[in-house]
């Protein structure tokens, strides 16, 4: 309780408040817009951390149930939805995430043109759905919050991306859209099968899985609809091709916000709702999906070798790390799930830095061929050390968030009694040869080597705001790769240990 | 004789008082005090919505059958009157412009007259339980309105529209009429619930081909697929406020006239005879839809087709046969009430001011007319199902009552009827993108609409941002429906 | 040879068949009313005829007809002002000049 | 005796019914069309006259043949020219049109067929039925009255005549 | 034990670095300088009180009553808990090779610090350089105390990365870069097989910890027993892999290309890192996990068949070099295969393990003359400001401190006595004649080839000729640059007394070096042999090496392209891995894929545009339509239902 509101309330509170700000802000006064987004950011950065304190404060203190913060106010009480919220350490640790990046975010937008006050009222609609997505456990809201997100990014990416943006916008829409397309049946699906016959049926993740009454044959059905359509927005093979055109089209703060956090929903989705509710199913399907989601990994990462974009490159890394998210989570264990977990936060974390660095040197030198790109390393060093930390994040340098998460991964993965599982890991494992590749290769041409383009010569280093988004991640990225105990054990604890050894899969 | 029982026809009858009201109104008063009208007869309908709210038949207290069962009313008739009026209400006060126009003038008066009657005639299919009264009310609520579709006497189109309408509109009766027949010599009676008890004992072929020319003949008012080719022609041709009229008014009475027939008077005959005919329907009615809305310019044209498909979406609300089926349904007529006439305001408010109706000239809208842009981008995405606005809900909620009734087969068609709102959605993104998007100079210079215009499209946004947030009017509607668990005794 | 409602049947059956083969093949939109008049008239045929043979306890298909004939008769008249409506501005009835919008 | 009677009778009007019904969607001249539309509707007040519904036969032929069929011919006179004889038809619409008219007949022949018995049913004395009780029936509410539909045709009849009125007006 | 002073050890190196590396640009260059040599220096002397306290205190933390050294984690903090067993911990284990390691790596360390305070004068990016000498210090330190293979592994990424970066330290040279980025993959490449025979190793034994897995080896891992996976069984592949991580850190054969190329990087980047401590790591990692390793006998005899092959070939390639460091460094290659080597021909039943102590104290007296080499070939770097000897020649005259400490190192490696590499090699071969006369003989002759190459560099650096330098003589380089020199020859001179058995061997009982003098005679004959065919083809300018490539031009070009090692790999990466594998993918991505997303839509385009003839706009055909579809309609329900 916060000033006699459940906490969980203002995440969705703050950017509906940050919505009207923005609303009353004249059209071209960036002072005031700055102003708003800033003061809002910060707000939900600090509520989130205390959030996270009060959090394992409770733990701390003994508290065991699934879900902390529970509450639920009954909405349209005929079909049993109800606005039900609470959160695990898992959604804590999400919500952490999409407050810093939203922070981050806003820096990286300081000087968006044109329109900045629709910018900002796109760009907050969209966290908002993000932040009620992550708080709620009501498979009803949950899927309203997640279509909220998705739809403000077709404008963002049409009004203010770059390229061959219309396009681009409208593919990633009509993909994503077309997942959640699937994912609607499935939970509506999952509705009525949510309890034993004659009971009230329920939409209420946790009640749905205290119940386990999804019957197994309905389980092989409305398993692959909701894993398939969080996976689209998980970038799974082959749904994934929405991710190189929509993060190449779309401008800094979004392609930050979208890679993430957004993509994270997938990832979440895919976990809370259809592991979580359909453990059977997903043991005897996950074979299916670890085949795709393996393909993912390595395919992602060959493919991100031969790109030229610089965005594309990161795409292409997006989709191979979220693929792993997606693999973590298909083993079904708690190590590997914490691991898929760690890998959301690290990934969001460092591939929102990537695309902001992209988009900062983008600024300047108006082109992210790294082919007429070179030894920026000399121009604006700030920028480029940040790019080598990204890459190094990126391609699993202890100390950095990305090795933690992968070691973790690995390691859960390969614990999987099933031989299948464990030489599927080792193939996922060859990813971090090839991540090493590209992300080399691209820091190589880009920063190190002559200056290609004399004119390049004259741009300056970051600017204030700049340097703040990005350190702000990078802290962030360092914090998990020093100290990963303390997110791992905010992320285990969730786990109800007796879950996974029902199925037996563990040693 | 008993002439009390008129009284059970409190809605009507208020209605046909208006109606006179206007006609002698119209017939009568002088020429200096005829500019009133359109006000004076837009404030009598908004009481007489109102008082629909009010009457006693709301509380459920009085479901009545007047004239031997002929005539029926209950809580959710009333309801369902009761939204069809609130869309009636929005349309003459977006109409008021257009009414009092130059050219119009002269036909003002005729056009609430025809108006109104052509509701009354829709209440009578909704309200009717005797295949007579209905086929009155069916013709009541189609031919005048072929008058109105040809009111646009400048331009040829609306001419073409109104041959088209009513020629299709007479065969589509004359095939209507076949399948009553067909009924009637399988049961020996046009009173629903007669036929209902003995339609049962009656399979075979000719009820088969009974019913589907009832659907076809009904099909025709909701315009469904391949019934509905006539939908775009009148559409484009019509005045717009005509058009909206017939795009929401009339598809949702008939929907719900729809709903009735197929549930109380073939609901015991569903999975045997008609279950697989509406699965077909659904599908091609969807998908013919979205794929003709694709390749629209004009807007008008390009909202028929979008209403063709929505009234496949509709449908899953009658193929339930479930409760919550029911309540979508009605809860899903009333959103697409307020998201298609905010869509319809702003075409028909710039068409007043510019007399553009293209697509491509709405390029760049954004930067001349914010609000109106964004009003239409809320009809979008209320149409398209995006949360947090009305369509969203509705959609959900109808897709929920359909997969209540639990078969693999609603399944399937429920995820075609999914992935066909992808399709849905890339055309209404593609106003979007041309009002927002596009960078060239807009057509379309600022301009300020009229008072009334831009009346009825606050209501219309606020009723898209509300009616889904706001859980009650939905919850009411389940109310309504809920506790009946045969559907057949819904009524 | 007896009177069966067979024989009543399969006139107004080929009557409303001929209706529709008018209605599609005609150009004149007058003559397309007329062949909408068959099919009404069929279908009139029908409700009396089930009527008389089936149900000769009672008159519904009796009076559905009686009704049915006065809309009949409101389309035609409303049809038809219509149609000259159209001519006045046209000059011209024929159907196949009704397809400027399409598509 | 009568049984004969009735036969010759039923032969012609089926045969006038049949006849005149093709050549009115056949003939090329329109104004002919009318005619032969004139004919079939004599025709079927005939089979109401035999089927003992005299009221209905007479409401057909005053309603019909007298109102609707002399509206066509004015009509026709109003909007045709001299020697407007329709085209030849174009063989595809025929093809279409035939299709489309011997579908209806195979499938609502099939549906009628499927009920043998029923049409083999023979003709029943009807119940006594005068005037007197078409009145009331007419003006009643109760059950198998039909006070509420007479009212409301009244309402549709005024709408059309009200929507033909604007139509025909010149401006 | 107290813990301050060893974490101190690892602090101070990781603090230099953040301290440098984040405020390094506001500092001057001297104030950098001297703060890291300061660091580094404390840290030398911090190792060394450890090293003292662990071999001569005689505590009963680090030696029993039986006289046998034991291995005492000083500190182990867990870092990340992933299962109840499988636990990551940052720790500090002290036993006899670690604490050798400590005081390996800071001398060297140090004399590297101190000797580019003079070598780097001047550079840019003074202060970075610095930054990332302290941070490699630190990841090396790390890794040899680590107390459990991940923690190992994660040292062993960072020593990757800080080399790395070291290596690519002149950013601006496309050479440095493309060399930098080589020697990270190729390790990254070879680190997989480490991290997947980490997997598979912990899958089995359900701990990372090293004290755990090496007590009692047949217990731990007895769940492999039986389980086969394509021929072998499990425990080699693990084994297998894990040593496939030291071959890409040691540079083994095939995964040795980087290394060459490595020498892109400042020389005493060379000197620290490529020659004395890094590229020992994967030595240090097998001997590490020897007493695994004696389990399964067949992993060792991999061992040992790749690092005989290795020597043999870096040897013969080393013979043919131009560049210097690149002669030292395919010598290091060499070297180090010596050592991987003795320990693959190491059994417990041979004088406790000969194999293991010969190999560690290679190692230690490797260090230290591979350093002395390095950085003397860097002051000649420095003087005439190329890498050929063919700019070089005559330079005894100039550089008489470089050259005497040069001629040491020479002397220790070519094992000549009583230098340290004498003693150290001679152990080796003592082990391998004991394992297998052929790994004996073969070794023998690699030693001779050493001798040999060794001492054509020698000769074709300070005699041949006497080429004019024009104006700018060479000399030697300032003290900062000599004293370092000065103070690892002395070592190099007196490092072999050290009786290295009583201090490390595997099981940590004392062990008696006792010259076996059959071998030694062998080889010392073998090395005098070699060296006096240096002098007499290389000591005078002369005609002989010519005769001589021209005699076996076909071996010669062959050697001189290190046997077409890179082109293989060039072919491999370039052809296959782009062109056929990358490529292909991303191509099938954008059009297969991609192209299926995009038919969809194109479809629908397709579909609503041939679909539109429905709409004719003809009314007759409206109802017809109508007609037929009510037919239809009815007609499939007949059909079909009923």
């Amino acid at each position: 309780m916060l000033f006699g509101l459940n906490i969980l309330l203002y995440f969705v509170i703050i950017p509906v408040l940050m919505l009207l700000g923005l609303f009353l802000c004249q059209k071209d006064n960036m002072k005031q817009i700055r102003t708003v987004a800033v003061v809002g950011s910060t707000l939900l950065v600090a509520l989130s951390v205390y959030l996270l304190v009060d959090y394992l404060a409770l733990r701390a203190a003994g508290e065991t149930a699934q879900m902390l913060y529970t509450d639920s106010w009954c909405w349209f009480e005929n079909l049993n939805i109800n606005l039900a919220v609470g959160v695990d350490g898992i959604s804590v640790a999400m919500i952490l995430l999409s407050a810093i990046i939203v922070f981050a975010g806003s820096f990286a937008s300081w000087k968006i043109n044109p329109l900045p006050k629709d910018f900002f009222l796109w760009l907050i609609l969209l966290s908002t759905g993000v932040f009620g997505f992550f708080i709620s456990i009501d498979l009803f809201t949950m899927f309203m919050f997640y279509e909220v997100a998705l739809i403000p990014m077709y404008l963002l990416i049409g009004l203010w991306g770059t390229g061959r943006k219309e396009y681009s916008a409208m593919k990633l829409t009509l993909m994503l859209m077309g997942g959640s397309a699937f994912l609607m049946l499935g939970l509506i699906g999952i509705y009525f099968h949510s309890v034993p016959e004659g009971q009230q049926l329920t939409w209420n993740i946790v009640e749905i899985a205290e119940k386990g009454a999804i019957p197994h044959d309905w389980q092989l059905f409305l398993f692959p609809m909701t894993f398939v359509g969080f996976g689209v927005l998980g970038a799974m093979f082959p749904f994934h091709t929405w991710s190189p055109d929509g993060h190449a089209s779309a401008p800094t703060a979004v392609s930050m916000l979208h890679a993430g956090v957004l993509m994270k929903l997938g990832g979440y989705g895919c976990f809370r709702v259809s592991m979580y509710l359909m453990p059977e199913a997903a043991n005897e399907l996950a074979w299916i999906f670890l085949i795709l989601t393996g393909i993912s990994v390595v395919y992602g990462a060959f493919s991100a070798c031969v790109q030229t974009d610089l965005k594309y490159i990161n795409a292409y890394s997006s989709v191979s790390h979220c693929g792993l998210v997606l693999f973590a989570i298909l083993m079904l264990n708690t190590t590997a799930m914490t691991g898929a977990i760690m890998q959301m936060l690290s990934h969001g974390l460092m591939t929102a830095l990537f695309f902001a660095l992209i988009g900062m040197i983008y600024g300047r030198t108006h082109t992210r061929d790294i082919r007429e790109m070179g030894g920026l390393m000399k121009i604006m060093p700030f920028l480029a050390v940040c790019y080598v930390i990204a890459g190094m994040a990126s391609l699993g340098l202890p100390g950095l968030s990305g090795f933690v998460a992968e070691m973790t991964i690995f390691v859960g993965s390969f614990q999987h009694t099933d031989m299948f599982h464990r030489v599927f890991t080792i193939v996922a494992c060859c990813s971090i040869v090839i991540t090493a590749v590209y992300i080399l290769r691209v820091v190589g041409k880009l920063l190190f080597g002559p200056v290609q383009d004399e004119h390049h010569l004259k741009l300056t280093d970051a600017t204030w705001w700049e340097r703040f988004s990005a350190i702000t991640l990078i802290v962030c990225v360092a914090a998990i790769g020093c100290f990963p105990n303390f997110f791992s054990d905010l992320i285990k604890f969730t786990f109800d240990p007796e879950f996974f050894t029902v199925l037996g899969l563990i040693k | 004789m008993d002439y009390s029982q008129f009284l059970a026809m409190k809605q009507e009858i208020g209605l046909l008082v208006i109606f006179l009201f206007v006609f002698f109104y119209d017939a009568f008063m002088p020429k200096k005090s005829q500019g009133a009208l359109a006000g004076i007869t837009t404030m009598l309908f908004g009481v007489f919505t109102l008082y629909g709210f009010f009457c006693p038949c709301l509380n459920g207290a009085c479901a009545t059958d007047a004239f031997a069962g002929m005539y029926n009313t209950s809580a959710i008739v009333v309801a369902i009157k009761n939204i069809l009026n609130i869309g009636v209400f929005i349309v003459l006060i977006q109409s008021m412009k257009w009414a009092n126009s130059e050219d119009q003038v002269i036909r003002r008066g005729e056009f609430y007259e025809l108006l109104l009657v052509t509701l009354f005639g829709m209440y009578l299919m909704i309200s009717a339980r005797h295949f007579l009264l209905f086929v009155i009310g069916l013709e009541a609520a189609s031919l005048p309105l072929a008058a109105m579709v040809a009111f646009d006497k400048k331009r040829v189109e609306s001419h073409e529209a109104a041959i088209k309408y009513i020629l299709t509109a007479v065969f589509s009766s004359a095939v209507f009429l076949m399948g009553l027949s067909f009924v009637y010599a399988l049961t020996g009676s046009l009173y629903f619930d007669a036929i209902a008890a003995k339609i049962a004992a009656e399979q075979g072929v000719m009820l088969i081909v009974a019913v589907a020319f009832v659907i076809a003949g009904i099909g025709f008012k909701l315009s469904l697929v391949p019934f509905h080719l006539w939908t775009a022609d009148v559409y484009q041709g019509a005045p717009t406020s005509v058009t909206s009229y017939l795009s929401v008014i009339s598809k949702g009475a008939a929907a719900f006239a729809f709903l009735v027939i197929m549930a109380q008077v073939f609901g015991t005959v569903y999975s045997q005879v008609w279950e697989w005919m509406l699965y077909a329907l659904i599908i091609l009615t969807i998908t013919i839809g979205n794929l003709f809305a694709i390749r629209q310019r004009n807007m008008k044209r390009f909202l028929a087709f979008s209403s063709v498909s929505q009234a496949g979406y509709i449908m899953l609300g009658v193929i339930a046969m479930t409760a919550t089926g029911v309540s979508s349904l009605m809860y899903y007529i009333l959103v697409y009430i307020f998201s298609n006439l905010a869509a319809f305001g702003v075409i028909q408010a710039i068409e007043n001011n510019t007399g553009m109706v293209s697509m491509d000239d709405y390029k760049g809208l954004y930067k001349t007319n914010p609000r109106l842009s964004f009003t239409m981008m809320l009809a979008m995405f209320s149409l398209a199902g995006i949360p947090p606005f009305a369509g969203f809900f509705s959609k959900f909620f109808i897709f929920t009552g359909a997969i209540e009734q639990g078969s693999i087969a609603i399944y399937v068609l429920v995820l075609i009827a999914l992935i066909n709102t992808i399709i849905s959605l890339y055309y209404y993104l593609l106003v979007v993108k041309a009002m927002f998007i596009h960078k060239d100079e807009c057509k379309i210079a600022n301009f300020k609409s009229a008072c009334s215009e831009r009346v009825a499209m606050w209501i219309c946004v606020a009723g898209i941002i509300a009616l889904g947030i706001v859980s009650c009017v939905y919850n009411s509607l389940l109310d309504l429906t809920n506790g009946t668990s045969i559907l057949a005794n819904l009524f | 040879m007896e009177l069966t409602m067979l024989y009543y049947i399969i006139p107004s059956l080929i009557m409303f068949c001929c209706g529709v083969y008018g209605f599609i093949t005609r150009k004149n939109m007058i003559a397309i009313l007329i062949s909408l008049e068959l099919m009404l008239n069929a279908v009139d045929i029908n409700f009396v005829v089930f009527n008389r043979f089936l149900f000769p306890g009672q008159m519904e298909g009796m009076f559905f007809t009686l009704f049915a004939i006065a809309i009949a008769a409101a389309e035609t008249a409303l049809a038809i002002a219509i149609i000259i409506n159209l001519f006045r501005v046209a000059k011209n009835i024929d159907v196949e000049d009704v397809n400027e919008m399409k598509f | 005796m009568e049984l004969v009677g009735s036969i010759i009778m039923l032969g012609i009007i089926v045969l006038s019914i049949i006849v005149f019904s093709v050549l009115t969607v056949t003939t090329r001249k329109i104004l002919r069309s009318a005619t032969y539309l004139l004919f079939t509707l004599f025709a079927t007040a005939g089979i109401y006259f035999q089927l003992d519904y005299e009221f209905l036969g007479a409401v057909q032929i005053a309603v019909y043949a007298g109102g609707i069929v002399v509206l066509f011919v004015f009509s026709i006179l109003l909007t045709s020219r001299p020697g407007d004889n329709s085209a030849k038809l174009t063989s595809k619409k025929h093809v279409l049109g035939l299709i489309a008219a011997v579908g209806t007949l195979v499938v609502a022949g099939y549906a009628l067929f499927s009920r043998c018995t029923a049409l083999c049913t023979k003709l029943s004395p009807m119940k006594d039925y005068t005037m007197d009780n078409l009145g009331t029936d007419l003006l009643g509410s109760g059950a198998g009255q039909y006070l509420l539909p007479f009212e409301a045709i009244s309402v549709l009849l005024l709408a059309c005549i009200i929507g033909g009125i604007v139509v025909a007006r010149k401006r | 034990m107290d813990i301050t002073m060893p974490l101190m050890i690892l602090a101070i190196p990781l603090g230099m670095f953040l301290l440098l590396g984040l405020f390094g640009n506001k500092m001057s260059h001297k104030l950098a300088g001297w703060l890291g040599t300061l660091g580094m220096g404390t840290a030398l002397v911090l190792a060394y009180t450890t090293a003292y306290q662990y071999f001569f205190s005689g505590s009963e933390l680090f030696i029993n009553a039986a006289g046998e050294r034991l291995q005492h984690a000083v500190f182990d903090y867990t870092w990340l808990e992933f299962t109840e067993k499988l636990i990551i911990k940052l720790g500090f284990l002290l036993d006899p090779i670690s604490a050798m390691m400590l005081v390996v790596i800071t001398t060297i360390s140090f004399m590297v610090h101190l000797y580019s305070l003079g070598y780097m004068h001047g550079e840019k990016g003074f202060q970075r350089y610095y930054a990332f000498l302290s941070l490699f210090s630190f990841s090396m330190l790390g890794l040899v105390v680590a107390t459990n293979i991940f923690q190992m592994y994660i040292f062993w990424e960072l020593v990757g990365a800080s080399s790395y970066l070291l290596i690519g330290f002149y950013y601006t040279k496309p050479s440095a870069v493309a060399a930098s980025k080589k020697a990270f993959i190729v390790t990254r490449f070879a680190d997989l097989g480490f991290l997947i025979g980490i997997l598979i190793l912990s899958f089995y034994s359900s701990t990372f910890d090293f004290v755990t897995m090496t007590s009692n080896p047949q217990s731990v891992f007895a769940s492999t027993a039986g389980t086969m996976f394509m021929g072998g069984s499990v425990l080699t592949w693990g084994l297998v892999l894990i040593f496939m991580g030291g071959m890409g850190k040691s540079a083994m054969m095939p995964l040795h290309i980087w290394l060459p190329d490595a020498m892109e990087g400042p020389t005493p980047v060379s000197a620290l890192i490529h020659a004395a401590t890094m590229v020992v790591a994967g030595v240090f990692l097998v001997a590490r996990m020897f007493p695994v390793y004696i389990v399964q006998e067949s992993a060792l005899e991999i061992v040992t068949v790749v690092g005989a092959l290795t020597a043999l070939y870096a040897a013969i390639v080393a013979c043919t070099q131009i560049d210097i460091k690149r002669v030292l460094a395919f010598s290091t290659i060499s070297q180090i295969a010596f050592m991987v080597v003795s320990l693959g021909v190491a059994r417990p039943d041979f004088h406790e393990g000969l194999g293991y102590m010969a190999s560690m104290f290679h190692l230690f007296t490797h260090a230290m003359f591979k350093a002395l080499l390095f950085l003397g070939a860097g002051a000649l770097i420095h003087a005439v400001h190329s890498n050929d000897y063919t700019a070089m020649g005559g330079l005894r005259k100039y550089m008489p401190i470089t050259h005497i400490s040069f001629l040491i190192g020479c002397l220790a490696i070519a094992g000549i006595p009583p230098f340290a590499g004498f003693f150290s090699k001679d152990e080796i071969l003592t082990a391998a004649f004991n394992n297998s006369p052929l790994w004996g003989i073969w070794m023998t002759g690699v030693a001779g080839l050493t001798a040999f190459y060794m001492f054509r560099l020698y000769y074709r650096i300070f005699w041949w000729n006497n080429p004019d330098y024009g104006h700018h003589t060479p000399h030697d380089g300032p003290w900062t640059m000599s004293l370092p020199l000065i103070i690892l020859a002395t070592i190099s001179c007196v490092a072999g007394f050290i009786p290295f058995g009583e201090f490390v061997t595997w099981n940590g009982h004392e062990y008696i070096i006792h010259l076996d003098w059959t071998v030694a005679t062998t080889s010392i004959v073998v090395a005098v042999c070699a060296i006096a065919l240096a002098t007499v083809m290389y000591r005078k300018e002369n005609a002989i090496p010519t005769r001589m490539k021209n005699a076996m031009k076909g071996l010669w070009t062959a050697a001189y392209n290190r046997f077409y090692f890179d082109e293989l790999y060039i072919f491999i990466t370039h052809k296959i891995i782009f062109n056929l594998v990358s490529r292909p993918i991303a191509w099938f991505d954008r059009h297969i894929i991609d192209g299926t997303m995009d038919s969809f839509a194109t479809m629908t385009n397709y579909a609503s545009e041939k679909i539109k003839g429905l709409q004719s706009g003809s009314v007759q055909q409206y109802v017809w339509v109508y007609l037929v579809g009510a037919l239809l309609l009815a007609g499939a329900v007949i059909v079909f239902v009923i």
